[in-house]
């Protein structure tokens, strides 16, 4: 087994047994959760013998680490189990607003991250210049501003003011892919300002720390234009910082949705987290739980990959 | 006011709805299945804009002459969408459903008065109640009392979506959307407009109001009362009010130090600006309350009851009655009681503290509110949202046993009148005697009731409604789907 | 034709323009074709910045300020940024002092090699990766067809700095500028590449600019030598005047240095302070030193001398407690040592005491001078008060540094007070035992001498014991009573300073001695010859 | 110091200033602001005067009041909160970096563990949890950025560990205090203030998105990002209002930020 493989497959092994230790911090993240499932269902006016009743058909008086183990079996078997709300397969639940998820951050992703990576470049080529600052100081604004201030005023222009795009941003599976994008624009544009800055500014950050190297330097006197130096002697070299700072943000538009979810009313899952939460409704929990810890380790592991493929000293040994 | 006309698509925002959401009528708990239930389910009765209890899937009712035995007879042309038709079977099934130790439904605590249902033949359903009971009828407006099929063993599938309503459920997402296409074969004359419905669930409101004004929607509910007149101004956007039996209540338990004193009690009742909590918190769309709660709109409302009002030199006299220089009470207040509890406390203390009276507005956690605190300490916030008669209102939050007597109000003259006027078949004297019960809980009791709140929704200027509209809960009590219509 | 570098009237600034600091000061250079010019000078001085001036580069932060840099009859100085591109790589080209860091890691030799005949429309890749190789073969590099596809990390330095070489030529400029390539190289390493330049140069018939501050390897390569002092030049000369017969002061004084030595050389008998017995250590399960048995007399100087990565610091490492042996004892005074440094009694702590290769790392740079000598002062020696105060500035005298220094941070000091802060620092505990590891391989040779002055005085004056780590031959000549020769953790060879160096036993300690650059011009060409024999009778 | 700030850029001085308003608004809340922060001093919504420069709020406070009791409850809780996630952090960080071994290995794993859990919802829970009070919302949002503050922390710390300095301290039989306070620590210091800014600001962001959720600051305490979102309806019928407080917090992160780049430009300029 090649060095690389072997680091490879550390990554990816510590990925999954993070995973684990996840599932059951949330798990008992829930135990510890005042008031539960039967007492939220029955109100109020339940009795103790229709609660006790109502618990034990839900499952919920054997002990915690029973129904964990028992949880987990079933993930293991690709089976998450029912909604304790609602009586409903987890999956069934969850599959459409994962689409959605996975939609809207795919959207946002597939715009913002060679947006950025290229203004970043474009910055820290043109450094100091006026184009510079100007796009700084736009994505410093842009980072300061919180989400849903954001929204609002992209639809007080672009809706109310200018009536271009809708404010709901309703998807479903009937729509077509064109409705789709053009429904989920707005959400998909706040996302892209929010993001967008911050990677932007990793990647002019990494690309100016690689340009005060000598190697740098030794292109510049080897009479390689400018541009060619950041993209071909610079860039590879910067290339783990931003690769982490890109799976880092792209990872929030998966997970970090909640807020713009709420804005435009978009059925994504932060919603449903966020429902499942309230509500006690444990399977629904570990499920999304689960599904978004799994989004942000595997996109760090992608990106430790990735930094580890982009460094010869790694890919190859001696 | 134009005649109702068919046709049109409404498009619904929606505050409420949730991902637990189920067709399950004992689960229902939210606007959302609400108006989807009421449209795909008649009940046996409906309230009218009145007031009163109307027959709908019933045809007639009426009671024995002790009010405890009552006889429903059902309409003979109401189908479900699958071509049957309504049986009194199926009512029985429906309403077992929500009966028996297994039952989880919310009504269940109403329906225990019944001792038995008998069918007799197709269409008449025959109920044997434990007591005397007047207002029976309006039981079954209620919400979870939809009418299903019998499976044929008597019980009902609590997810079919076979009703005898104006509209079947064509997509149902729940704590997303609900897409309703009208029946065309629909019994009722001259209801159900609409030839689409789709409700959709819109959580914030300023989603809510920005999908209306770019049309998006055509109707939403709880729109934001600090913007609604900036939104009323929108071109094509109209503001619709009513009152309604909603109600804020700061409960104090008259059984506990110092609220067992009748003057400091009134001296709160006199310490707080009912007018400035109705403009600030209510942005102007509510009415002063009376410290009753029986409201304007319902039946046997007492308007004889001299109004309240913010008197702090009163407040002072009380508080001297009670040998008291000045008092320092804990309000405990969180927004899970209503929203606007918080800022509704906070000006209750500094509206109270010129009459010596030091209120500590304490914040208690949303989370567990209604287990921890409501109930529990002495002095708090709370609400009370639909109840359609004085006797359910009455007999859930001030008889002396009822498990929600927030006040720990126990009245002699009050509990003999509350059991004389259940089964009471004569209006008169009933409503003599709901007068009175209105009045001793106003003068002595434990409530605080500042504010009754108006139900506020905003529509586009097409969506037309009646004069009239039932006033019980939000937008014509829930059941707008089958009773408004498209210009 | 007139020559092809001229540089007249150079002037260099940085930093505000109201108080620059200046760079260079006027600096007049010339230069004819294939002529190879020296340039040397102490740390700072501004040779590089000259050498790249002559490329008409000036590093972020540098301007010119006056003068002209003429080369091939065109001005540099405010040429366009297209045309200066045009020259660089193809005309003139750059070697860099660091192979290791100069060469982008992320792409192979040969891709870099490649780039500037293709960007400047020389030749094609193919032809360019055809010429690689015949350059790799005559530098010698193993593997030539090979080497090339070869990342840098993949190569040593020795061979990058080669490889270096090999792409400045790629494009057959007429000028090279040499920036200390052989400074990071050690001694062996260092004659192969020094006679592969050699060779290259004298083959194209290339001209040179030569920048280093060792004397005697520039005597190996340059016809004309150029001495720098503070942004200008001091003396000018053929290399064989200026080797016979320095003019200035300043030259005779850098003259002077190599012939330093420490007047009480004889090893007298001497017990021993430190015994190590059977000592092996190792990281994890990397064993670096090899049962190691050797003695520190007391009140002399052991010098401890072998290759990069022999094992010398790990030693120095052992000894201090940083490191638990594997096996084998220490003994001090004949008394067992304890091998944990957290187990050790504050009077052992004190007691063996450390002085470090580079000063820059060694002493905390957010602390002021009197922080740094005060902890230990007070730590071992339980002053306080006034007294406290009083040994400080003492130390400072010592190691005759100025008071007013006590209140400035490391970064305001130069290279030799920082380092004689850190003997202060070791002197402040009153050891017995001072390890000293490289302490003067980071100075220029003018401020390293001054060192080793002080700590022969103070070895003298205080009866200390010193460990002495160095690969300097020339340092271990100067100021050593004993020496110990480490090769792959193992000892090769030890014995007295005059044993060793006039009579080494081993074919090792032989090799390392013959290395050593010597001031005569003929003697890289008598060394590569000598290695070549060596190699041939193996 | 003095030609520290003169060295500073106009960038770096405006973002000085403005955050010596706020802290100083801040610091003396009940002096600078008008009226008190609940005082309900007239009308609900009554327009800009002399009497109320910036108006009054929907219960008629004073909104330039609660403008200013809001720097000092929502800069004051970010500031602690992100004060109490860098103590324990950075201390976490430092000695992991240099004790090595299963210490390290067992805080970067757990560490590893908190980080995959939406920061978010992790707050959601852990709120739901011990309750939406304001000093559990400081402790739980500090729990939630200990990880990455650690991860810089012991990053940093990693490249001084190693240096001499840090080994001659060892010898001299130092402990783990003074090398982590007086060796480790100032060599850090200018990552962990830069890391500090750009923290403070997510804090702030955070807080504000949680007051968004109705889960942060509740009212009837001022803070600029509940205050945002108590009125963010307006901002579709093209009021202002809403904006003062977004404004507000945007200018200050701009203005941290800009600090912030100009000493990482600083630490950058004195590294090569
Ligand atoms: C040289 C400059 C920078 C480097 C090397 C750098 C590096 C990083 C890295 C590696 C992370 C992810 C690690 C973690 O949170 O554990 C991170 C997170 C972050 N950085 Fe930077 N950063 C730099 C500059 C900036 C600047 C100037 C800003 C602000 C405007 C910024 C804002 C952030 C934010 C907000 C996060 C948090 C993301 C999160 O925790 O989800 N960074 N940075
Ligand atoms: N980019 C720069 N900005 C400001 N000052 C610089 C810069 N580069 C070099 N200097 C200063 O210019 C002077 C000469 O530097 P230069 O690198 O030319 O010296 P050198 O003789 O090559 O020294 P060394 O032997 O250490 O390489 C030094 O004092 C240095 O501090
Ligand atoms: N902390 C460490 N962990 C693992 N290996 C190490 C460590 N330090 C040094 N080594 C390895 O141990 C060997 C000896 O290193 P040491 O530093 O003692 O060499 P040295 O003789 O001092 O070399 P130099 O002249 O380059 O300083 C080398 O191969 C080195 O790579
Ligand atoms: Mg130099
Ligand atoms: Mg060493």
């Amino acid at each position: 087994m090649s060095r690389l493989q072997k680091l490879v497959i550390g990554r990816v092994s510590l990925g999954i047994l993070t995973l684990f230790v996840v599932s059951a911090l949330m798990f008992v993240g829930i135990e510890l959760l005042p008031g539960d499932l039967a007492q939220q269902i029955l109100g109020q006016s339940a009795t103790e013998s229709t609660l006790a009743a109502f618990r034990a058909e839900l499952g919920l008086d054997q002990p915690a680490h029973l129904r964990y183990l028992d949880w987990l079996g079933g993930v293991l078997r690709g089976d998450f189990g029912t909604s304790l709300a609602s009586g409903r397969e987890v999956s069934e639940l969850l599959g459409p607003r994962l689409a959605n998820t996975m939609f809207l951050a795919t959207y946002a992703a597939v715009i913002a991250a060679p947006l950025a990576v290229i203004l970043g470049l474009l910055a820290a080529l043109w450094r100091n210049t006026l184009f510079d600052r100007g796009v700084n100081l736009t994505a410093l604004s842009a980072i300061s501003m919180p989400e849903f201030f954001v929204g609002y005023v992209l639809i007080l222009f672009l809706s109310i003011k200018a009536g271009v795009f809708p404010t709901l941003a309703r998807i479903d599976s009937a729509t077509g892919l064109w409705d789709a994008l053009y429904r989920s624009f707005l959400p998909a544009l706040t996302l892209i300002l929010v993001v967008v800055a911050h990677m932007m500014r990793m990647t002019r950050a990494a690309i100016i720390n690689v340009l005060a190297s000598p190697y740098i330097e030794m292109a510049r006197l080897k009479g390689v234009p400018r541009w060619r130096i950041i993209v071909q002697h610079a860039l590879p070299n910067a290339l783990a910082p931003i690769v982490n700072v890109v799976a880092l943000n792209l990872a929030y538009l998966v997970v970090g949705v909640v807020v713009v979810e709420v804005v435009f009313s978009y059925p994504g899952l932060g919603q449903l987290l966020v429902d499942a939460v309230s509500s006690r409704d444990f399977p629904v929990v570990q499920a999304v739980g689960l599904f978004f810890a799994a989004v942000y380790i595997t996109l760090n592991v992608l990106a430790d990959i990735i930094s580890i493929m982009s460094n010869p000293r790694l890919r190859h040994g001696r | 006011q134009a005649q109702p006309k068919k046709g049109g698509t409404l498009r619904v925002g929606f505050t409420q709805g949730s991902t637990s959401d189920s067709l399950d009528p004992a689960t229902f708990n939210n606007d959302f299945m609400f108006a989807s239930g009421y449209a795909v389910f008649n009940t046996l009765t409906e309230i009218a804009p009145d007031g009163t209890a109307q027959p709908d899937l019933a045809e007639s009712f009426e009671a024995s002459s002790d009010a405890a035995t009552w006889t429903f007879r059902l309409r003979d042309n109401a189908q479900f969408s699958d071509g049957k038709t309504a049986t009194a079977n199926d009512v029985i099934a429906s309403i077992r459903h929500h009966m028996g130790p297994e039952s989880k439904s919310g009504i269940k605590p109403l329906l225990e008065q019944i001792t038995d249902i008998r069918a007799d033949g197709d269409k008449v359903v025959i109920f044997e109640l434990a007591a005397g009971n007047a207002d029976f009828p309006f039981i079954f407006n209620d919400y979870h009392l939809g009418i299903r099929q019998d499976t044929g063993d008597g019980t009902i599938d609590p997810n079919s979506r076979i009703g005898t309503g104006g509209y079947v459920i064509d997509v149902f997402e729940p704590g997303v959307r609900v897409e309703l296409t009208r029946r065309d074969d629909y019994w009722k004359e001259g209801r159900a407009h609409f030839d689409k419905v789709v409700i959709l669930k819109v959580g914030d409101p300023a989603a809510r109001m920005n999908a209306l004004m770019t049309g998006e929607v055509d109707l939403i509910d709880r729109p934001d009362l600090k913007t609604i007149n900036l939104l009323g101004r929108a071109p094509n956007v109209k503001i619709h009010t009513q009152d309604g039996t909603l109600h804020y209540i700061m409960p104090m338990q008259t059984n506990t130090a110092p609220f067992d004193d009748m003057n400091v009690r009134m001296a709160l009742k006199y310490g707080i600006n009912r007018e400035d909590m109705i403009e600030k918190v209510l942005r102007g769309y509510g009415t002063v309350g009376n410290d009753q709660p029986i409201s304007r709109s319902m039946p046997y409302y007492n308007d004889d009851l001299e109004q309240i009002t913010y008197d702090p030199e009163r407040a002072k006299y009380h508080l001297k009655q009670a040998g008291l220089e000045s008092l320092d009470v804990t309000l405990s207040t969180s927004d899970a009681a209503f929203s606007g509890a918080v800022d509704a406390s906070v000006l209750f203390a500094e509206s109270a503290r010129p009459a010596g009276l030091n209120i500590d507005v304490k914040r208690e956690p949303d989370d567990g509110y209604w287990s921890n605190v409501w109930l529990q300490k002495p002095f708090c916030c709370s609400y009370w949202g639909g109840r359609p008669t004085p006797d359910l209102m009455f007999s859930t939050g001030y008889a002396a046993d009822a498990e929600w007597n927030e006040t720990k109000w126990d009245n002699e003259r009050f509990n003999e009148l509350l059991l004389q006027a259940r089964p009471e078949l004569d209006q008169t004297r009933r409503a003599e005697m709901y007068g009175e019960m209105q009045k001793i809980v106003k003068e002595q009791g434990g409530a605080l009731i500042p504010a009754f709140g108006q139900y506020v929704s905003a529509m586009s200027e097409s969506v037309q409604m009646p004069e009239e509209v039932s006033e019980m809960w939000d937008l014509d009590s829930q059941r707008f789907i089958e009773r408004w219509w498209m210009a | 034709m007139g020559n092809l570098l001229n540089i007249g009237g150079l002037r260099l600034e940085a930093g505000s323009r109201a108080r620059p600091n200046v760079i260079l000061k006027g600096l007049d250079l010339e230069l004819e074709r294939g002529e190879v010019l020296g340039l040397v000078g102490e740390s700072g001085a501004g040779k590089s910045s000259a050498g790249l001036a002559a490329m008409g580069y000036v590093r972020d932060g540098v301007r010119f300020a006056g003068g002209s840099v003429e080369f091939d009859g065109a001005e540099l100085i405010g040429m366009g940024r297209g045309q200066l591109r045009r020259l660089h790589g193809k005309r003139i080209a750059y070697v860099a002092q660091s192979a290791a860091a100069s060469f982008n890691p992320a792409k192979t030799l040969i891709d870099q090699y490649t780039e500037a005949p293709r960007l400047h429309g020389v030749s094609g890749r193919a032809a360019a990766e055809q010429d690689a190789v015949a350059l790799y073969r005559q530098m010698q590099l193993p593997n030539p067809e090979e080497i090339g596809f070869r990342y840098p990390h993949q190569v040593s330095g020795g061979q990058l700095q080669r490889a270096m070489t090999a792409m400045a030529m790629a494009c057959r400029p007429d000028l090279i500028i040499f920036d200390e390539p052989t400074t990071a190289l050690d001694v062996t390493t260092q004659i192969e590449v020094l006679g592969a330049i050699r060779d290259i140069v004298e083959q194209y018939d290339t001209a040179a600019i030569y920048i280093t501050h060792d004397l005697a390897v520039v005597s190996q390569m340059a016809d004309r030598i150029c001495v720098m002092k503070d942004g200008e030049a001091v003396e000018t000369a053929p290399t064989k005047t200026m080797l016979d017969a320095p003019q200035e002061e300043y030259t005779r004084s850098l003259w002077a240095v190599r012939s330093f030595r420490r007047p009480d050389a004889e090893a007298g008998e001497a017990p021993a302070l430190i015994r190590c017995e059977g000592v092996s250590a190792a990281y994890g399960p990397m064993t670096v030193l090899d049962n190691l048995n050797f003695t520190f007399p007391r009140g002399q100087t052991t010098a401890v001398v072998g290759e990069s990565g022999s094992g010398k610091s790990t030693l120095a490492r052992v000894i201090a407690g940083l490191l638990p042996p594997a096996s084998g004892q220490f003994f001090w005074d004949d008394a067992p040592l304890e091998p944990r440094l957290a187990k050790r009694d504050p009077e052992t702590l004190r007691n063996i005491q450390m002085i470090y290769q580079s000063a820059d790392t060694s002493l905390n740079p957010r602390h002021n001078i009197r922080e740094i000598l005060t902890r230990p002062v007070r730590k071992f020696t339980g002053r306080k008060g006034q007294e406290l105060r009083a040994r400080v500035e003492e130390l400072m005298d010592l190691v005759d540094l100025d008071r007013a220094f006590l209140d400035r941070k490391p970064s305001e000091l130069s290279g030799g007070q920082k380092q004689r802060v850190g003997i202060a620092r070791a002197l402040a505990a009153e050891p017995e035992f001072i390890i000293c590891d490289e302490v003067t391989s980071a100075l220029d040779q003018l401020v390293a001498e001054g060192i080793l002055r002080l700590l022969v005085r103070l070895q003298t004056e205080l009866d200390l014991t010193f460990m002495f780590i160095t690969h300097d031959l020339a340092t271990v000549e100067a100021i050593a009573h004993k020496v110990i020769v480490l090769k792959n953790g193992q000892i090769v060879e030890q014995g007295g300073r005059d044993e060793i160096f006039c009579d080494p036993k081993q074919a090792y300690t032989k090799r390392l001695l013959t290395s050593v650059p010597q001031m005569d011009p003929e003697w890289l060409t008598e060394a590569r010859a000598r290695e070549r024999a060596l190699r041939e009778a193996q | 110091m003095k030609s520290l700030l003169k060295s500073a850029p106009p960038s770096a001085i405006f973002g000085m200033v403005v955050l010596a308003i706020v802290a100083f608004t801040g610091i003396f809340a009940p002096i600078v602001a008008p009226y008190g922060e609940t005082q309900v001093v007239g009308d609900a919504y009554l327009p800009w005067s002399a009497a109320h420069p910036l108006g009054t709020d929907n219960l008629g406070r004073d909104m330039l009041s609660r403008m200013v009791f809001g720097a000092r409850n929502t800069v004051g809780l970010a500031l602690l909160t992100t004060a109490i996630s860098f103590s324990v952090g950075s201390t976490l960080g430092m000695l992991a970096a240099l004790k090595g071994g299963w210490l390290d290995e067992v805080l970067s794993r757990l560490v590893d563990v908190l980080m995959a859990v939406p920061p978010l919802i992790l707050a959601l829970m852990l709120l739901a949890i011990v309750g939406p009070s304001i000093p559990n919302m400081v402790g739980v949002i500090a729990v939630i950025y200990v990880a990455p503050v650690y991860r810089l922390s012991r990053a940093a710390a990693m490249n001084v560990v190693g240096l001499d300095f840090v080994e001659a301290a060892r010898l001299r039989g130092e402990r783990t205090p003074w090398l982590l306070r007086r060796e480790i620590l100032p060599n850090i210091w200018s990552t962990l203030i830069a890391e500090f800014g750009v923290r403070f600001c997510f804090v702030f962001l955070f807080i504000a998105a949680l007051s968004f959720l109705g889960i942060g600051i509740q009212p009837p305490t001022a803070d600029w990002g509940s205050m945002v979102k108590e009125n963010a309806t307006l901002i579709s019928f093209g009021d202002i209002t809403p904006l003062i407080p977004a404004a507000a917090i945007a200018l200050l992160t701009v203005a941290i930020n800009l600090i912030v780049d100009w000493m990482l430009h600083r630490a950058s300029g004195l590294k090569s």
